[in-house]
């Protein structure tokens, strides 16, 4: 049954896998919009006038070391160390929440500016770019909550293990997608 | 066994953490490295595609597969996808776009 | 043979020989009918009257002789492999076992002259396309040494309006020009969503999109109506936004010019908010005077919040709003 | 008071119950049949027959089978638009005709949705779903559960597009594809196009999760042995076919998503002010197009070539150089999707790339034509009716190919484009191609599916019923092209001497409605009859491929071992190596029993089998509700339905045993009752 359980897991890694490259396409999509979108600001604020980079920086640095500590806790599952996994799940946690709170006040601090939504195709894009991004990384901060019940309520078994080791590929992959928004949206942004 | 993984794993983090600082020092001022705007862009891009690569190899243990490696060619193929996606749109837009100034 | 099997063999032979004449006939009265219709006056596609017309009929043409080269044999090839090798006809010819052989398949050289021929094929016809794509391109004007006459398109919510710049004049629904003289079309919309302003006789169709402007070039072979249509879908008065594309000589283009400007109606912005309102099957109407710079009013309102139409944008948005939940 | 009811309700008012002629009669209609329908059920007292057997299953070859039922139900739906289109278009010179413009634009738009999303890809994930476990010798899809979630999200879809009868009134009257600012709140304030959005996202999940679950069913589940050389010609394109959907749709999904962003927000992604982009509307929509007609396509071409070879009772011809043709019109499908806006003037360059990419798409169709011809070449051809939808879909299909090639080159594109031609052109490809191949597929795998071959002779008269009114509908509709017909037109002049045509086109059309009902007598004889035609060997067209090797319908285990793979046609080897003493090959095919391959009591395996599982139902229920409440934009719904689908989806992840075992004494005591039934 053993070997069994090996090839159950990776159909299911494969499968989540293709899940990822699908969503990575549906990024693609925003991208494009925003890069041909990117200067019909009819005549409202650009992206020069908006982008704060410091915070910007923290906010990806927060993501960064947040993959890190995701796959410190992956580490920790496999050498079955329960209450060491949850130490890093909530530290995995505390800084995904930090990066929501730096990207919700700054979009309030656009909202203050009039620089909305409807102002412009450019804002509209730069909204929905980085808002679906947030939104993945409020599923996924809902996902690690449920995978620290699932350390918890369940046993570590190879179904339990393979969920949690989906969660942290989701996690991962939301950090690579975060490069090229800190590049593309802020980082051309700024610079032109 | 899992040993190594979390040196890959400590490896990657150190490197993605120093491409983006340097990303964003060159965003800050790109006259500390004397870049103009245009290069600067290239290197900020050229350096997210570094990092996307290490994140994918050292976080996400691309190619590390038993057998036929299906993840990897499903993600080198996906990549196509979205250059021609991306690239593809851009350069039909642009097309489009020029086509069509206003000519006053 | 029993008599009454020999009678019955011979009878369904005579159905088959029968059945298989009246397909012959149907075939043939069909090819008729659709040559017949394809000759006839009223089919614009076949009978070109405009330079680029002609062209892209000519281009039509080659298109579709390169592909019969493939398509007539492959048709013939299909009914004769499939009508030799049908199971009845092994049994009653008796064919020995060999002639079939479950395992024949095209060896390598079989394969690759199956990708060659269409190979070969496609790769004349591209290189036609290309050249042909950049002669009949939109964008490039008619070779020619009469001055192009500057016409400028607004396609509103289901009718054309025409602006003559130099003229000073306007017309909806209808557009006159001089035979043999090389036409520009600058085209935009308003308050309109996308829109194709096609003259299939005289030329290929173009969008006409509203903040933008795409132009097209035509020249008309000698006097003629001819009919114009919108060819993307708009809204509900689509079906009618139809136009009459008129060319005649040169001096009967001056003496409609100087009617026009008789006409009691004149193009100001307020009668231009006017036609702006969704309106079905417009009459053709003529102006004797425009406002100056409107055609460039109506393109740069979506490009610029600051441009002193843009309330014409605003409040326009609802007048529709309006039409809509009237109706 | 008022923005409390606006809470409550959002844009839901009175008079979006049905109140025009055409939304009474069909909410009529739906209750009446729903009525029906109960009243039988609970006569019977089948209601819990059906929830256990049915609708809560995870059997591929259940789930196969509602995708068809689903599938057939759309297509009636969509043949009464086409008829309703018909007769207006043949009535409307000088006159409105009995359709307003507005109604008869959101039927076109409808027919145009309901044939395309449900029932092409709904007929062939039906036979997918039936025929690749077979086929691939494995016992289930990778994920079965997902394989039901997959079904009832197209199904929740399906309601959410035909709802509009009875809560709404109207549908978009924008196209089959909202173009851009047809379908912006500026021209279309109303609900339409947002049905025609969720119904869209909904249904899209549901294909993109089939797609995913099928593509690693082909790539993960192989019998042993059978290497992707060796995989039957079908799960070659239909892996194509989905290889195609997990990179188009996701494309849609998010223009879908922005289009409603534009409406829900007041975004400007696509409006005509603001600085928003109308063209990148139709570049992004276009860019799933494409693929997706090739996803319409690219599964009947390896039905056709599985029949041919079966049919010629020989080898595929030039199996390779097909694989390759599949694989280069999957990847070419991606680079040719701006043919569909030759006319919006993005200059000569990008124009003529375009073109001739899309001229390179002929050249794999071509060689699948030739190889096809080759294989029947020195073949011993039985013409079956699955031959005869063959032939009539080589037909149609060398002129569609034709005519498409001609659109290719932009000039002369700018004469045809959004002409009756173009119209004359893709119903060629997808009634020639997808539908003739649909029906050719449920023919030749209707012994498998319910174990009784379908009435020939009837099968044959549908056949030609639906080639000449085919030929009668739309070889007219080519002649308008020329005289310069646009498409959608409501009414025209008459002056334009195209009544005729239209008529002849209608009249094709109701030849076309006598094929189908000739289909649904030969249903009802073939079910009359089916002692008769009993197919008791399990291979009544003396087949090539696995799905023949096993009993027709398949036990619940599709195979009690399963059997390793040695060639291309691995029951032909089978049958030429006698273990499976079948029919000589070569020899024509008179039904004559078999023993089947005795597999001793200890070859017998335990078999892990997946439990029904309801959740699929509850997830895609909370789905609708939570479809129907942002379409009306209803929060506190909206947000039930988000919370609800969450939850579900929560719930299902901590399920960790969704197997049981047969153990392997009843497969061995089935597998002998089975044999008994064969001998007897």
């Amino acid at each position: 049954m053993e070997e069994n359980i090996k090839v159950e897991d990776d159909i299911k890694v494969f499968g989540f896998w293709i899940y990822l490259m699908t969503d990575l396409i549906i990024f693609a999509v925003l991208f494009a919009c925003f890069i041909v979108l990117r200067n019909s600001t009819f005549g409202g604020p650009s992206g020069h006038e908006l982008f704060r980079m410091s915070s910007v920086l923290i906010e990806t640095l927060a993501l960064l070391t947040s993959s890190f500590t995701c796959s410190l806790a992956m580490f920790e599952i496999q050498q079955k160390r329960k209450n060491m996994a949850t130490f890093w799940f909530a530290v995995t946690f505390a800084l995904g929440m930090v990066f929501l709170f730096i990207e919700f006040s700054e979009f309030s601090e656009l909202m203050d500016k009039g620089a909305n939504w409807q102002r412009s195709a450019f804002l509209s894009a730069f909204f929905t770019l980085v808002g679906t991004h947030g939104l993945h990384i409020s599923v996924g901060l809902l996902w690690i909550i449920i995978a620290i019940f699932r350390v918890w309520l369940r046993p570590l078994s190879a179904f339990n293990v393979c969920n949690i080791f989906r969660l942290v590929l989701f996690w991962h992959f939301l950090d690579l997608v975060w490069i090229f928004i800190f590049t593309v949206v802020y980082g051309t942004g700024h610079l032109l | 066994m899992y040993q190594k993984t979390l040196s890959l794993r400590i490896f990657g983090f150190i490197a993605s953490f120093i491409l983006t600082v340097a990303a964003f020092l060159i965003i800050i001022h790109p006259g500390l490295f004397h870049l103009e705007n245009r290069a600067a862009i290239v290197i900020i891009l050229s350096l997210a595609l570094l990092q996307f690569i290490i994140q994918s190899i050292f976080f996400l243990d691309l190619g590390r597969e038993t057998g036929p490696q299906w993840i990897l060619a499903f993600f080198i193929s996906t990549l196509f996808i979205i250059l021609i996606i991306v690239f593809f749109s851009i350069w039909i837009m642009d097309h489009l776009n020029y086509n069509m100034m206003p000519m006053s | 043979m029993a008599k009454w099997q020999k009678d019955k063999v011979a009878k369904t032979t005579a159905m088959k020989i029968i059945r298989f004449i009246i397909v012959l006939l149907v075939i043939t009265s069909a090819a008729f009918a659709t040559f017949f219709i394809l000759k006839s006056d009223s089919t614009l596609l076949t009978h070109p009257k405009g330079v680029i017309a002609r062209d892209e009929f000519h281009l039509m043409l080659t298109n579709v002789f390169h592909m019969l080269i493939v398509i007539v044999p492959t048709y013939i090839l299909l009914f004769v492999v499939a009508w030799k090798y049908r199971a009845k006809n092994s049994s009653k010819l008796d064919r020995s076992q060999a002639e079939y052989d479950p395992d024949k398949s095209p060896g390598i050289f079989g394969e690759l002259i199956l990708w060659i021929i269409p190979s070969i094929i496609v790769a004349s016809m591209a290189t036609i396309t290309w050249d042909a794509t950049h002669d009949l391109d939109p964008y490039r004007p008619l070779k020619s040494e009469v001055k192009p006459l500057q016409i400028q398109v607004v396609a509103l919510n289901w009718k054309w309006l025409f602006i003559y710049p130099e003229q000073g004049i306007a017309t909806v629904n209808f557009v006159q020009f001089p035979e043999r003289t090389p036409v520009h079309f600058s085209l935009a919309a308003d308050g309109s969503p996308m829109n194709s302003f096609w003259i299939p006789q005289l030329s290929g169709q173009i969008y006409a999109m509203t903040g933008m402007v795409t132009p097209l070039y035509i020249m008309a072979d000698g006097p003629g109506v001819y009919a114009g249509k919108a060819a993307e879908i708009n809204g509900q008065g689509y079906a009618d936004m139809v136009f009459v594309a008129k060319s005649t000589s040169q001096s009967n283009f001056d003496s409609w010019i100087v009617s026009v400007k008789q006409s009691p109606l004149q193009l100001t912005n307020n009668t231009y908010n006017e036609l702006l309102r969704p309106s079905e099957n417009n009459p053709t109407t003529l102006y004797s005077s425009v406002e100056e710079g409107l055609f460039n009013k109506v393109v740069l309102k979506y490009m610029h919040p600051m441009h002193p139409t843009h309330h014409m944008y605003l409040n326009h948005m609802d007048s529709h709003m309006e039409h809509k939940c009237a109706h | 008071m008022e923005n409390m009811e606006k809470f409550i309700f959002g844009k839901l008012t009175l008079d979006a119950l049905p109140h025009l002629w055409y939304t009474i009669g069909a909410t009529a209609s739906i209750l009446l049949m729903g009525i029906v329908f109960a009243i039988i059920l609970t006569k019977t007292k089948l209601w819990g027959w059906l929830w256990h057997e049915w609708l809560t299953s995870t059997d591929p070859k259940k789930i196969g089978t509602m995708y068809l039922i689903f599938a057939a139900l759309m297509f009636f739906r969509g043949l009464i638009d086409a008829g309703m289109i018909w007769i207006q278009q043949a009535m409307a010179a000088d006159s409105t005709g009995y359709l307003s413009a507005d109604h008869f634009q959101q039927i076109f738009t409808s027919h145009g949705d309901i044939m395309v999303f449900f029932v092409t890809m709904g007929i062939f994930f039906g036979l997918m779903n039936w025929i690749i476990p077979l086929q691939i010798g494995a016992r289930d899809l990778a994920y079965p559960f997902v394989n039901s979630l997959g079904f009832w999200l197209t199904v929740a879809g399906g309601i959410l597009i035909n709802l509009f009868f009875v809560v709404g009134g109207d549908f978009a009257n924008t196209g089959w594809l909202a173009p851009a600012p047809l379908s912006e709140l500026e021209f279309n304030p109303g609900v339409g196009v947002d049905y025609l959005i969720w119904s869209l996202q909904l249904s899209g999940l549901g294909s993109l999760l089939a797609g995913i679950n099928f593509i690693v069913t082909i790539i993960k589940e192989r019998a042993p042995g059978m290497t992707l050389m060796k995989m039957p010609l079908f799960v070659w394109t239909s892996l194509c076919g989905m290889l195609l959907i997990i990179t188009a749709f996701p494309v849609l999904t998010a223009t879908t998503l922005l289009l409603w962003l534009d409406r829900f927000f007041g975004m400007h992604f696509f409006t005509t002010g603001f600085g928003g982009n109308q063209m990148m509307y139709f570049n992004l929509i276009w860019m799933w197009g494409h693929p997706e007609v090739y996803i319409l396509v690219l599964p009947a071409f390896g039905l056709y070539s599985e029949i041919v070879a079966t049919f010629s009772q020989k080898k595929i011809a030039g199996y390779t150089s097909m694989v390759i043709a599949a694989l280069s019109i999957t990847a070419l499908s991606y680079l040719v999707w701006l043919h569909h806006f030759f006319t919006m003037g993005a200059g000569a360059d990008v124009n003529s790339f375009f073109g001739i990419v899309t001229m390179l798409i002929a050249i794999p169709s071509g060689v699948q034509v030739f190889n096809w011809i080759l294989t029947m070449y020195k073949g011993k051809v039985i013409f079956a009716s699955p031959m005869y939808w063959f032939m009539g879909f080589v037909a149609t299909f060398m002129l569609g190919g034709m005519t498409g090639v001609f659109m290719a080159s932009p000039p002369a594109d700018f004469q045809v484009h959004n002409s009756l031609f173009l119209i004359a052109h893709f119903h060629t490809m997808i009634v020639g191609v997808a539908l003739f191949g649909s029906f050719a597929g449920i023919t030749y795998w209707f012994p498998k599916i319910m174990g009784f071959t379908l009435n020939e002779r009837l099968g044959k008269y549908a056949f030609w019923l639906w080639l000449i009114g085919f030929f009668v509908s739309f070889i007219p509709l080519y002649l308008l092209g020329f005289k310069g017909a646009t498409r959608r037109l409501d009414h025209y002049a008459a002056s334009t001497d195209w009544q005729p045509l239209y008529i002849t086109a209608a009249i094709g059309f109701i030849i076309i409605t006598c094929g189908i009902l000739m289909q649904i007598y030969q249903l009802i004889v073939s079910i009359k009859e089916r002692k008769l035609h009993l197919d008791t060997t399990g291979d009544p067209w003396n087949g090539r491929t696995l799905e023949w090797s096993t009993t027709s319908p398949p036990p619940h285990y599709n195979f009690a071992v399963i059997p390793t793979v040695s060639g291309r046609d691995p029951f032909w080897e089978m049958k030429l190596q006698g273990v499976q003493k079948g029919r000589r090959p070569g020899k024509d095919y008179p039904q004559k029993n078999y023993p089947e391959k005795e597999y001793s009591e200890k070859e017998y395996k335990d078999i892990l089998l997946p439990k029904n599982t309801a959740m699929g139902i509850y997830i895609s229920a909370f789905a609708f509700v939570f479809g129907f409440a942002v379409v009306w934009h209803i929060l506190w719904l909206a947000t039930i339905g988000l919370v609800g689908t969450i939850v579900c989806v929560i719930i299902i992840s901590f399920d960790e045993h969704r197997e049981y075992i047969l153990p392997a004494a009843e497969v061995a005591q089935n597998e002998a009752s089975i044999k008994s039934l064969v001998q007897g």
